[in-house]
């Protein structure tokens, strides 16, 4: 459980923002100035807010009415800064290391050699921190989060600087903290896939409020909102994995719907939440053939939704779940889409980013 | 405890001292109010030599003297000196155009309300009736070496400064006397001090009355008060 | 070498020894006050900021006869510490004390700026990777300052060497006790044909603070280097 | 014309790497650590390589063999750094005229006001950046170079802090200033689709090497490579804007397929690049009918590439261009796929995203 | 107020002149010498750190006879200067000028902390933004430092108030031409009964520099936001 309840006024700027978070990862998404890092510092302790509540799993970091404010230190946080932060005096190691300097010794911690390699940073250990790359620095800084013991991580876009290969190495430590570890995250990204890969909650801001919150598929395929913009809605799909093929493909099992995915690395039986971007999927009134696409959900037009520009959002209530499609208004007239008919979600394989196939969280 | 002034004979003397008695002696030199003060607060001093008596009058006030050991140990006399080994030499009498000598330039003094040599220059001065005239055109330092310095480096024609002072110094040359009655006789009195009591106090003060300190302070320009 | 007399080395050392101890025993005092004016607000800060300064104000006279009034065996401080037994006045001690106060506001304000310095963004990285104030205090800021300290102490040592005013007035001028360089450089100005005496104590000053200027200035550079995230 | 060749040794690092870039925008593409960074700081004159030789349009800013260097203000740059660099004692209004200040008054300049409202910063100019958002700080980082009247932009992942939506509004500004005012670029970016969409040239690094240097569409395509991963492979086609309808597409012709796309903002006549990407193809041996997918381009298999994965690349001729379309292996056993045979590209119109569509550069 | 005579307040009037100008005058140079000391490497910089350190080693007695030899009307310096109507000797210039060598050591430290302080990444900022060095320096390297800028001079004047060895030394106590505060109340403290008089002067003398070391406060806790990047 994450409870926040802040209010804070800059001078140009007010933030008044409440929510509350199941326990997992809640990803904060909003646009540049929205006030995500503003939350994020006063969950840190580093902003004394004017006003303000913040609970993480039964522990009150702050009460403003009560007179509560525990110290930064005293949080266990693991805070991944948008800016780095690290230690210019110390060596990439010392860095690392800080934190669990100071963790208790009875904390269970991450393994310090899984994390670095993980990272790729085994080869930069012993440098200073002022000559290093930006995503090399981006990296340590990760590093150093994540090995300080840390009840509650706060993460600010931390993988923005970062290539697509690296990042799908590092979002899997993520589900992992997430679900194994059971460690409270707080993620702010601009990523829609990153969020709906990772978010057990969302909670979409603008300047400075609390527009939306709800499960990843909730908040990013509300048309009404869109807070990632109108190419970033998707449904969520949960499916688990039947079978991992020879020709590199996964099978899996999405409500009896055969789902083929590229090779995941999870074993058989594993749950796995699958995001397919409604752009990504194409409508069909008849059954597809001769296609090299491979996914085919039959379902029938739940909900036809016009926005401003030339799409229209379609769900489609398939065996595997709710499917949102994307089509241009010219498509839903040619094919005479209404609610209540039959059609088909046609989706490629390898249409689905790996960095979109993660792990259920509970 | 003596006055800064006297270094090289003190040194000199103390040596002697040390062979010949077998005492051991620390001579601590510093202006004579600085020693003076730190007298009345407890310095763990045992004999003083002032340079002037106005800070032993305010010793003896205060009861820090041990009574009946204080005595005029040394006199000096003034002189007014020029830059240059053979400068013209004037005769100073109340006739003495001063100010004329100096011109634009400046009469360099110790401080003249603070430093001895400065207090008896400036009585010695009003004595002939030449101080209203060259007041003004006074230059006063810290203490007779600055002033003598100034003097030395030409800075200033005309210096007043210790006798003592003026023969050691090569760069300028004494160019008169002031008569001995124009001011309150220089003298430099010594006095065992209260506080402590060691053997060797009053056989050093004895010492520094005898014909060796009497030589050894001649050498260096002073004159010994006769007992 | 036989040009300094045994008077001369005794003074050497002494002049070493009193600042060296004047610089260290004051370091960790300025470093606090440093840190309390950089970073805290409490009242009568500025107050503080000014008896800090004080010394540097007063004539050092003034400063050696206060101190005179003060820790001396008859004074308030001075009288209560002579009954533990540690007495300043007209002791070596004495002339550390009178050091280590006149070069304490230079080494404050070295040390104070180098705090300002310091990114409190760092500080409070450290502070959510658990380090308590004094940890991060200790981890990050002091190490992050170091340059600061280093021309902080390399400073009141060279004040140190060459203080003089406050010295003699306060402990007098005792060989081998209270006769620093300064003082015996005093004493030889003081009489004709001292000079040459006087040069050569000069000389031996000067090149004991530029050895130790040449040393901080090395130091600082490879502290500098690290601070700045640079291998070295 | 960019001209760069440089050699240069860190302690556990060396670049070595030379390319020759045609004028308009040349995008460094490469993982984390891969040198890019030292290559722009060698062409601001911020780093001195152990050799080198670096000409921007006739401009000779480095030639160790003949001991030129020009100094880094009198290169003319505009330089965007990976970490903002903003002036922490300047007002954000002086922070964006800085540069102003010194070029010389008779350079033709960007309109200020223009800059400031496209960045979005108009109620920060009198703030000072220290409490600025981390997307702020970026886009007032982007002002200040774009406003030093330079002539050689340099930008280092410059929109890496920004949300979609704020990104889409500034690439635009990007092309501008390739294609009308024609200053040269040389861009640093983790992201294809803005690799694609802007660079003239793209230049692929690994481990401070050159590895791959060419048009946009030459090097994210290629198989061999794959620079940015292979979900990063895709076509770039060029189409000309033939009408805008009504309901909110637009119409393009490519060699004489017919396009159909999102609303562009183009006249009609205005030659536009569109990347189309690998994986958002579906190959189909039919003529497909009755789906939601506009565009549909029918052409002749040029190649099949297999590589590890389960993917395989097919390379398709059209009327309209070279298309790639990603199609798993099993897909291809499917449908039969080999050289030669006949096959539709189908495009989904929503899936071409606003951010892959540009004017064309020279 | 009548508690201080005239002659009192010519000596107060006077050491503000003088410390002002000593600073004043010697800023540019400070700034100079310690920017020179903080980026260039060149040779003899070390000699060039070492001469700047040399007033606050050398006992003050010294400095002042040196500045007697060097820039009296008949030493090298100074006979040249006098050609050009510029004398110091026993002038107020020539407190002030001892005031200024007295106090530069501590203005340098002071100044070459911040410069060194100054992240160099936003001086290459301001290079590739088309700033030449000079223009570099005026405009992000000056600002940025401008606290340890504005700490140097309070230093440096607070140092002023307080000299006197050097300048007495160097141009006597002239009263309303050398004579400062310091010297006043040195003069007092020589003469047994002066301490009154003596202590109005080291009250007025704190005064001053307490003022001056709020306003330096206040205009550096201001600095010090804008240059943190705070709204101030
Ligand atoms: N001053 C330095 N000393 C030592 N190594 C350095 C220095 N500067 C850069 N490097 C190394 O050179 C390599 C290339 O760095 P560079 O900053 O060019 O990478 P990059 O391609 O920009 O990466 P990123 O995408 O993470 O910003 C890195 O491994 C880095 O650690
Ligand atoms: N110290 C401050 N003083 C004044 N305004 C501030 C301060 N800190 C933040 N703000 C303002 O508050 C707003 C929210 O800032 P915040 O850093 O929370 O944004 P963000 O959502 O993290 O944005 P980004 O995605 O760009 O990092 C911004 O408009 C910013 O300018
Ligand atoms: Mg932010
Ligand atoms: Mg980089």
């Amino acid at each position: 459980m994450l409870e926040v309840s802040i209010r804070h006024a800059y001078p140009d700027f007010t933030l008044d923002a409440r929510f509350e978070a199941p326990p997992g990862l809640t990803a904060l998404f909003g646009r540049s100035g929205s006030g995500k890092t503003t939350i994020v510092n006063a969950v840190a302790g580093l902003l004394r807010p004017d006003a303000g509540r913040i609970v993480s799993e039964d522990r009150v970091l702050l009460n403003t009415d009560r007179g509560i404010r525990l110290p930064p230190h005293r949080r266990r946080l693991g805070y991944i800064f948008q800016e780095g932060r690290l230690f210019p005096h110390l060596t990439v190691r010392q860095n690392l290391h800080y934190g669990a300097w100071f963790a208790s010794r009875r904390t269970p911690r991450e393994d310090a050699g899984k994390v670095v390699e993980l990272l790729g940073i085994g080869h930069l250990l012993d440098r200073r921190s002022g000559g290093l790359s930006g995503g090399e620095k981006q990296r340590v800084a990760i590093g150093r989060a994540l090995l300080s013991a840390p009840r509650l991580i706060l993460a600010d876009e931390p993988l923005a600087a970062l290539d697509e290969a690296r990042k799908s190495e590092i979002l899997p430590y993520f589900e992992r903290l997430r679900d194994e570890v059971a460690v409270p995250i707080l993620y702010v990204s601009h990523s829609a896939s990153e969020v709906a890969r990772l978010a057990t909650t969302v909670v979409a801001m603008e300047a400075g409020r609390i527009i939306r919150r709800g499960s990843a598929a909730e908040v990013l395929s509300d048309p009404a909102i869109l807070p990632a913009g109108a190419r970033e809605a998707g449904s969520v799909l949960t499916a688990t994995v039947v079978a991992h093929h020879a020709d590199g493909l996964t099978e899996l099992d999405a409500g009896g719907v055969r789902l083929f995915l590229p090779r995941v690395e999870q074993p058989v039986g594993r749950k796995l939440r699958v995001r397919i971007a409604a752009h990504d999927v194409i409508l069909s009134r008849l059954q597809p053939e001769g296609l090299s696409a491979l996914n085919i959900l039959p379902g029938v037009v739940e909900d036809v939704r016009q926005g401003q520009g030339p799409g229209v959002l379609v769900a489609l209530a398939t065996p595997a779940g709710r499917l949102l499609v994307r089509i241009t208004r010219r498509s839903a007239a040619q094919l005479e889409i209404g609610v209540g008919q039959r059609a088909y979600g046609v989706v490629k394989t390898v249409a689905v980013a790996p960095t979109d196939i993660g792990v259920t969280g509970s | 405890f003596a006055a800064a002034s006297m270094a090289n004979a003190m040194a000199e003397i103390e040596e002697r001292f040390e062979a010949s008695s077998g005492h051991d002696v620390v001579v601590a030199l510093a202006g004579s109010s600085v020693l003076a003060r730190q007298i009345q607060q407890g310095a763990p001093a045992d004999i003083f030599i002032s340079a002037n008596p106005g800070w032993m009058d305010e010793l003896e006030q205060d009861g820090l003297l041990k009574p009946g050991t204080r005595f005029d140990l040394l006199n000096n006399s003034l002189v007014l000196v020029a830059p240059g080994r053979d400068a013209e030499e004037v005769d100073i009498s109340p006739d003495l155009e001063l100010a004329g000598l100096l011109g634009e330039g400046r009469l360099a003094m110790a401080l003249v309300e603070a430093v001895p040599a400065g207090i008896y220059g400036k009585a010695a001065l009003e004595n002939l009736g030449l101080w209203p005239n060259v007041a003004a055109q006074v230059a006063q330092s810290d203490n007779v070496r600055a002033a003598l310095a100034f003097v030395a480096t030409g800075e200033a024609p005309f210096g007043i400064v210790y006798a003592t002072d003026a023969v050691a110094e090569d760069a300028v040359s004494v160019v008169g006397t002031f008569p001995p009655d124009s001011h309150s006789p220089i003298v430099y009195p010594a006095a065992n001090l209260a506080n402590r009591d060691v053997p060797a106090e009053t056989e050093f003060l004895d010492y520094l009355r005898g014909p060796e300190a009497r030589a050894a302070f001649e050498r260096h320009g002073f004159v010994v008060v006769p007992h | 070498m036989n040009w300094l007399g045994p008077e001369e080395w005794r003074a050497v050392a002494l002049s070493l020894q009193v600042s060296v101890w004047a610089t260290l025993v004051s370091l960790p005092l300025g470093i606090f006050v440093a840190y309390a004016l950089a970073r805290w607000s409490f009242p009568g800060k500025q107050l503080l900021n000014g008896i800090v300064l004080l010394p540097l104000i007063l004539p050092p006279v003034v400063t050696g006869y206060l101190l005179l009034l003060v820790m001396g065996t008859q004074g308030p401080v001075g009288g209560l510490l002579a009954e533990f037994g540690i007495v300043f006045a007209f002791r070596w001690t004495g002339a550390a004390l009178a050091a280590g106060i006149m070069a304490f506001p230079l080494m404050v304000r070295a040390i104070r700026l180098s705090f300002e310095a310091v990114d409190a963004k760092l500080e409070q990285a450290g502070a959510t990777l658990g380090a308590a104030p004094t940890w991060v205090f200790l981890t990050v800021t002091l190490p992050m300052s170091l340059p600061g300290i280093v021309a902080g102490a390399i400073l009141a040592f060279a004040k140190a060497m060459g203080e003089f005013g406050a010295t003699i007035t306060f402990v007098s001028n005792i060989p081998g006790q209270t006769r620093t360089i300064p003082s015996a450089i005093y004493a030889f100005l003081q009489v004709p044909g001292g000079e040459s005496s006087a040069m050569k104590l000069v000389l031996v000053s000067v090149a004991v603070a530029m050895v130790a200027l040449l040393l901080s200035e090395m130091i600082g550079r490879r502290v500098a280097a690290r601070v700045g995230g640079r291998d070295a």
